[in-house]
């Protein structure tokens, strides 16, 4: 009996996610959006690259980028978001990530230094650590963008999307 | 004394668990599966005999088979005294496969492969008892037998035998491991060891109060040996079909029971630890009580399988009560009423089924002239009772001539009472049968003449009432093993 | 003063949030909440946390609860019901943390044994060993990068559970979730 | 290559983690192959870590190279490995079984990412155990935490939603009190590591924040192990979750959470501390646990579903494990560890045969398993085997620990603990002995073989109805029946584990003299 | 004065304020986002704790200059935070996603209702 209850309350929530994506595509909103886009992930790009010397690092980084393509779904609706970040460029960037750090921290085993020890990666330790977070900083900044993607994709989905 | 390393202890406790393999894959065969099973009951019985010699040498067979922690071993150990009970149960397992045979299929009963594999592991284990060279060994091979025998008391899978089986697990598991096992471990703790030792383990290692809190501990744990208010599981295994009592009663269980008794307290205490904190006494009294309680319950029963089974209540204190005496007669009587009482009372079982399946009577007041029906059953019958009462030319006469010298020499008057009194009981609740059987009318709209039960089912119960004479005119054997046992410990 | 405000404007919002009965505006006022925390960590000179605080508390937290919000048609029962058991736990709680704190060195004490014992050396051989100005950036991924590792493993754990828990795919007719069919046709 | 396993038994499962949804999206089945070699690959390396302690006593790792305060370090001695080798080996078998039961209980198309979590779980596991960092024992705790949530819910019914939320909310608090715990500590000592903690430690046991710490983190761990007040998110969670995740939790999780707690008492605080010290907390414990052993059979007593009947057994045997290192004396925690050992295996593979049975039939009540002798010999063989070793009977693994338990309050002159441990083995045997008499003692509903008088002179001869045997595919059977075995094994053969034990618990103790021994 | 006395200690009772709020939200209430908005306040206080230890009197943010000598704040707590923070953001959309997947099988995230249509299955 709560079945068919569950049921009914289902597609209340199914109408909910109708209005919940912008049906209105504002002209203005979109351009706007268009235009602004690039410069949201430049600033997060920055905002990776910059970790070392200041404030930011990969993981707010990522999730600027994150964030701008989230404005680019809610803007242009999901079936356009995905075409641009498909399900599984998603998948691989979530993965691509941790490998990126996981690989980087492995490299220095071979050039006899321990895990994670970037120090062994060039011959000047000092270069060696710059390099490695560097690396790692992005690695970061990957998986966490992909990651808030896949959540708010994941999570907006209307049931009938696919 | 001379000591023998040697693996046959271990494989006479084998064989009986190999034959349950066996047994279990020729299910669909019954006449394999028969085989297996008296086929193992053979091996395993020469197996035994083949290490009578050296033991009868004084020697002593051992065999350490695994160590499970440091101090925690199973090892076995043949003396004297464990290869007694070895041999009475191993040749009784040989009669009693025979008649289970008979008894089981005259009644059609059902999950036979099921019965005889439970029947060999209740064997296996009670080998690995009787040769057991430490408590934590006994300790397993104790609980083994409980486990095993749950099968067949429950074997009727009805509501009553279920419960019946219920009751005798709760309590034969409970008591062992709410008493036993602490008691295995205060042992451990003060004598830093579990091995059997003829002068005992715990002398010296425990004051006094411990050493009684220890044995109270065994006492009530090692339920199998029937002490009151312990006794209750044995009635309530009654629901059990014939051939399982017999091995319960007589055999496996209750003399396992017995058995370890007497090894903890000859073994792990030591006559001198209680006779210097004189705890034998109170020991005897209670098994006094046991006694006489048991008794004149076993008089108010109607059920002849429950007269049988308050009969074995008391004839068990008996074990007890002789070897708490604590002097050399009282042991040895002890040691022969294990192995004397067995024949008696399979004897006595026997019979209460011979006539089940003949008749399907199960009580008393149905018996009434049946010795007309049944004469060769119901000689067995007297013969048993006969040893109970404890009156020659019977076995039960032995041990009890030597209990009564123990209490002499215990200087315990009360225990002579107590067995006198006890005597005229056995025989108050043991001769009216007898009466009944050949003196009396049968009741009305019974069919007089001839009718005996199945051969398969006579013979084994006339071999066993043999047994029970041959005790009294040779128990030349018997008393020489005893002997060995006594010379040890005293 | 505004040390003193901050903290108490944060206390404020969360008992808003917590008691407001509407989701939507408890959802709001925890965003406010978030930034006030943000501002709280630029107070106190933690510039990266503050970033972080921003972007996450107030940014793609607010706008997850949202979504959820909006996909559930939630709204809280109208009158809340007082839970005593909760209140004593919540009560023992603060009493135990209340007591540990009496003998904590106080707040901002340059000689707490933190500014002692490791940190000095991380601020000291930071931009030798790494040549990374940011010490937290070279502590978070050179001398502790494991952690990090660690953290993005954390991250990238949520998003592979989020997908397995909420993916379907097309065609796939039995298939709409991973539990609570079989609920549902009851 | 040896020097580096410990860093390798970590960034293996974890790669191979994060790599097994791609290889899925080629092929599905390929998931399940990275799962098995990625854990089966573990158990190798936890197995060569073992022999390189049991060679060298103890191993360290700097990671990144930086020396320990500074950078995070590994420290590896008897106890870590072996924890680590129980939770690798019930990581490995988990995955073989999972191949059929995944099959059936998840959908295709989210095996991959069920494999991949899966191995985030173990990793984390693992991570926890390796570590001699508290912080990364925060961070890894929460890898396993977060995967194990979203495994949980995984489950076939609507309920198995909801225990996973709760046990998301409750073990969230455990983990934030856990991480409060660390800033006090951190806050008094200025360091992380946890020989440094130690070092720096000494002089200020006396201080409150001190003993806060301890509290905040005890009950955060307290949370995860399920220790009896704070038990209530576990049974429902280990009874709806997928049947593998049931049994590799049950087998796993907790235990490391144990073996954090062992560490925190006695290798960031000492026994000093837990004994002489102003708060006799050790006493607390032993309350809690003789509580919880006592109260985790009588709930598990009051379960119709075995399931539950099982997680709530658990709560019980936690509390066994708590009691032997509360008693702060070698044979306890010698016993502890063991009973670590011994109910990884022994619930492991009670677990493990209830997954079959679900996969054969789907049932999970008590009721359910009436005459499942015939129809799954074999599994309940392993079910029978399981469940004598939970009793405690000898000759199981279930025996040994028990046996060092008792010994242990007597020695410690606890005897009080021994009428405990007995209740509560004799409890467990009445609960498990409702199951084993379905199972063995009763016919299936419907079929009245064997029931009664009449079929043919020789018992169960032919002609004599019987039921048709359908045990557990081989993938289910094989690793059920490895476990149940083991439980013997082990149970004979206890002297290599209890050597490893008594190692461990030797280094724990350090020269600590003991409690007031009375005998 | 009295605000310096009372600053030496002011951050940590509001930690354990927010500590109980975020806490009692947590169990006494019944609707699960709630519960979770909860669990995010009960996180941040620990956040609040750390990053108040990390500040030193006097201190600047621990970004080098490298040229003149200075007193830097404590890296070290801000570094274990930002981990904090992730990890308290993945749990959160753990959490959410669960919160989806129950209103999909039982049509309502109110903790009360769900139990209830749980006891009517059993």
């Amino acid at each position: 009996m709560n079945g068919k209850a569950a049921e009914k309350h289902r597609h209340e929530a199914l109408a909910a996610g109708h209005e919940e994506l912008p049906r209105h595509r504002h002209v203005i909103g979109r351009t706007v959006t268009k235009i602004l886009i690039p410069f949201i992930q430049l600033f997060g790009l920055y905002v990776i690259a910059h970790g070392e010397l200041g404030p930011g690092g990969g993981f707010q980084g990522g999730v600027i980028l994150g964030v701008s393509v989230m404005l680019y779904i809610l803007v242009f609706g999901l079936k356009e978001g995905s075409r641009r970040v498909t399900t599984n460029a998603r998948d691989l960037l979530v993965s691509a990530g941790v490998l990126i750090f996981g690989v980087i921290g492995l490299l220095s085993l071979p050039l006899g230094g321990k895990y994670l020890q970037y120090g062994a990666l060039l011959d000047d330790p000092r270069m060696g650590n710059h390099l490695g977070i560097m690396g790692v900083e992005i690695g970061i900044g990957i998986t966490v963008a992909a990651v808030m993607i896949t959540l708010f994709c994941e999570i907006v989905r209307r049931d009938d999307d696919d | 004394m001379s000591i023998i390393e040697s693996a046959v202890p271990l494989y006479a406790v084998l064989v009986s668990l190999l034959a349950t393999v066996l047994i279990g894959l020729s299910g669909r065969y019954p006449n394999v599966r028969e085989t297996w099973t008296i086929s193992a009951a053979l091996v395993k019985f020469g197996l035994v005999v083949s290490m009578l010699p050296a033991v009868m040498k004084g020697g002593v067979i051992q065999y350490n088979a695994v160590s499970v922690l440091p101090g925690l071993n199973i090892a076995f150990r043949v003396d004297s005294l464990g290869i007694i009970l070895a041999l009475t149960a191993s040749f009784l397992w040989i009669i009693t496969s025979l008649y289970a045979i008979g008894y089981m299929r005259s009644l059609e009963e059902h999950a036979q492969t099921r019965f005889y594999m439970c029947f060999a592991v209740a064997l296996s284990a009670t080998m690995g008892a009787a040769f057991s060279a430490n408590v934590f060994t006994l300790f397993i091979f104790y609980e083994i037998i409980t486990v095993s025998t749950y099968a067949l008391v429950a074997h009727d899978e009805t509501p009553e035998a279920v419960s019946g089986a219920r009751r005798y697990l709760t309590y034969l598991l409970g008591t062992s491991i709410i008493f036993f096992l602490p008691a295995m471990v205060l042992t451990y703790i003060y004598a830093g060891t579990l091995d059997f030792h003829s002068q005992g383990i715990l002398a010296g290692k425990a004051p006094a109060v411990m050493v009684a809190i220890i044995l109270l501990l065994y006492i009530v744990g090692i339920a199998k040996a029937g002490m009151m208010p312990f006794h209750l599981w044995l009635p309530s295994a009654m629901v059990a079909p014939t051939p399982v009592s017999a091995l319960l009663h007589a055999v496996a269980v209750v003399k396992v029971g017995v058995f370890s008794v007497v090894r903890i307290v000859l073994y792990v205490f030591g006559v001198d630890l209680l006779a210097g904190v004189g705890l034998g006494v109170y020991l005897a009294y209670f098994a006094c009580l046991t006694i006489i309680v048991a008794s004149i319950m076993a008089l108010r029963q109607d059920n002849l399988k429950l007269r049988l089974a308050y009969s074995t209540v008391s004839q068990l204190s008996y074990v007890v009560l002789a070897v708490a005496l604590l002097t050399p007669s009282g042991i040895t009587s002890s040691i022969m009423h294990i192995t004397i009482h067995a024949f008696g009372k399979i004897t006595l079982f026997f019979v209460a089924g011979a006539i089940y399946v003949a008749t399907h009577k199960k009580y008393i007041s149905q018996l009434n002239g049946i010795g007309r029906q049944m004469p060769f059953t119901m000689s067995g019958f007297t013969v048993g009772a006969l040893s109970m009462i404890a009156v020659p030319p019977v076995g039960g006469f032995v041990s009890k001539w030597y209990l009564a010298m123990g209490a002499v020499e215990a200087h315990m008057l009360p225990v002579l009472i107590v067995i006198a009194a006890s005597t005229l009981l056995n025989a108050a609740y043991f001769l009216p049968i007898v009466y009944a059987a050949f003196f009396k009318e049968p009741l009305p709209g019974e069919s007089p003449g001839f009718q005996e039960a199945p051969a398969l089912v006579v013979a084994p119960l006339m071999l066993t009432a043999a047994g029970a004479l041959a005790l009294f005119f040779w128990p030349a054997l018997l008393l020489d093993l005893t002997r060995t046992v006594v010379s040890l410990v005293t | 003063m505004i040390d003193i405000a901050i903290p108490l404007f944060l206390v404020i919002c969360g008992i808003a949030v917590v008691f407001v009965r509407d989701l939507f505006g408890s959802i709001m006022i925890f965003s406010v909440y978030s930034l006030v925390m943000a501002i709280e960590w630029v107070r106190l000179n933690a510039v990266d946390v503050a970033i972080t605080e921003a972007s996450v508390g107030a940014g793609i937290s607010t706008v997850l609860f949202l979504a959820v919000l909006g996909k559930t048609r939630s709204r809280e029962a109208p009158k809340g019901r007082f839970n005593p058991g909760a209140m004593i736990i919540t009560v023992c709680l603060g009493a135990i943390l209340l007591y540990g704190t009496a003998d904590l060195p106080a707040l901002r004490d340059p000689n707490i044994p933190p500014s002692a014992h490791v940190v000095p050396e991380y601020i000291s051989n930071a931009y030798k060993e790494t040549g990374v100005t940011n010490v937290v950036t070279a502590v978070l991924a050179s001398y502790r990068g494991y952690d990090t590792l660690g953290e993005v493993t954390v991250v990238s754990t949520a998003g592979l559970c989020a997908i397995m828990l909420l993916r379907r795919v097309a065609g796939d007719a039995k298939d709409s979730g991973p539990a609570g069919w079989e609920g549902l046709r009851k | 290559m040896n020097k580096e396993l410990p860093i390798l038994i970590i960034v293996v499962p974890l790669l191979a983690a994060v790599l097994t949804p791609l290889l899925g999206k080629l092929r599905r089945e390929l998931s399940w192959w990275a799962a098995l070699l990625t854990t089966s690959a573990c158990f190798v390396f936890s197995v060569l870590i073992l022999q390189d302690v049991l060679r060298e006593g103890k191993i360290t790792y700097w990671l990144g190279g930086w020396r320990p305060p500074l950078g995070i370090e590994y420290v590896i001695d008897y106890l870590n490995a072996f924890v680590l080798v129980i939770v690798a080996f019930m990581a490995f078998i988990g995955a073989v079984y999972a191949r059929s039961s995944v099959e059936q209980e998840i959908d295709g198309h989210r095996t991959p990412f069920f494999y991949a979590v899966y191995l985030l779980f173990i990793t984390g596991l693992m991570g926890i155990v390796v570590t001699g960092d508290i912080f990364n024992i925060y961070v890894f705790l929460e890898i396993t935490s977060i995967a194990g949530y979203a495994l949980i819910a995984m489950g076939r019914r609507r309920e198995a939603l909801v225990a996973s939320f709760n046990y998301l909310i409750v073990g969230t608090i455990g983990a934030t009190l856990f991480l409060l715990g660390i800033g006090y500590l951190y806050l008094v000592t200025g360091t992380l590591n946890i020989a440094d903690l130690a070092l720096r430690l000494e002089g200020i046991y006396h201080t409150r924040a001190v003993a806060t710490a301890f509290v905040l983190i005890t009950v955060g761990l307290g949370i995860k192990i399920a220790l009896f007040p704070m038990h209530a998110w576990l049974p429902n969670s280990y009874a709806f979750a997928p049947s593998v995740i049931s049994a590799v939790m049950a087998a796993t999780a907790t235990k490391v959470g144990a073996y954090a707690l062992i560490r925190i008492m006695f290798s960031v605080y000492n026994p000093e501390f837990l004994t002489a010290g102003a708060y006799n907390i050790n006493y607390i414990l032993l309350a809690f646990s003789g509580v919880a052993i006592l109260a985790g059979s009588i709930l598990a007593i009051a379960q119709k579903d075995i399931k539950k009947m099982l997680a709530y057994s658990s709560v019980g045997q936690v509390g066994y494990i708590v009691l032997g290192v509360s008693l702060m004396s070698l044979t306890g925690i010698v016993g502890s560890l063991m009973h670590i050992l011994n109910h990884a295996l022994m619930k492991g593979s009670l677990f493990l045969v209830v997954g079959a049975v679900v996969y054969r039939t789907g049932i999970t009540s008590i009721e359910g398993f009436k005459g499942m002798g015939k129809k799954m010999p074999v599994s309940m063989a392993a079910f029978t085997i399981g469940a004598l070793s939970m009793i405690g009977v000898p000759l199981t693994v279930g025996f040994v620990s028990k046996w060092y338990l008792a010994v242990a309050s007597i020695e410690t002159g606890m005897w009080f603990f021994v009428p405990v441990i007995l209740v509560s083995s004799l409890l467990t045997a009445v609960y498990f002995w409702r199951v084993i008499d379905n199972i063995y003692f009763k016919p299936a509903e419907g079929d009245e073989a064997g029931r009664g008088r009449g079929h043919g002179v020789y018992g169960d001869a032919p002609g004599a109805p019987g039921v048709k045997a359908a045990d557990a595919p081989p993938w289910m059977l094989a690793p059920t029946v490895a476990v149940a075995l083991l439980c013997l094994v082990f149970g004979v053969y206890a002297s290599f584990p209890v050597d490893v034990a008594e190692k461990a618990a030797g280094i724990l103790l350090g020269e600590w003299g003991g409690l007031h021994v009375n005998n | 004065m009295m605000i310096e006395l009372l600053l030496t200690k002011y951050n940590y009772w509001v930690c354990i304020v927010l500590m109980m709020i975020g806490l009692y939200a947590m169990m006494a209430k019944d609707n699960l986002i709630k519960k979770v908005i909860g669990l995010n306040i009960f996180q941040s206080a620990v956040l609040l704790f750390f990053i108040s230890m990390s500040k030193i009197e006097g201190g600047t943010a621990p970004i080098l200059m490298l040229n003149q000598q200075a007193l830097y704040d404590n890296p070290l707590p801000q570094v274990l935070m930002l981990t904090a923070i992730v990890v308290g953001v993945s749990v959160t959309a753990v959490a959410l996603a669960i919160i989806m997947l129950i209103y999909k099988a039982y049509g309502t995230v109110e903790e009360n209702l769900i139990l209830e249509m749980n006891k009517r299955n059993e």
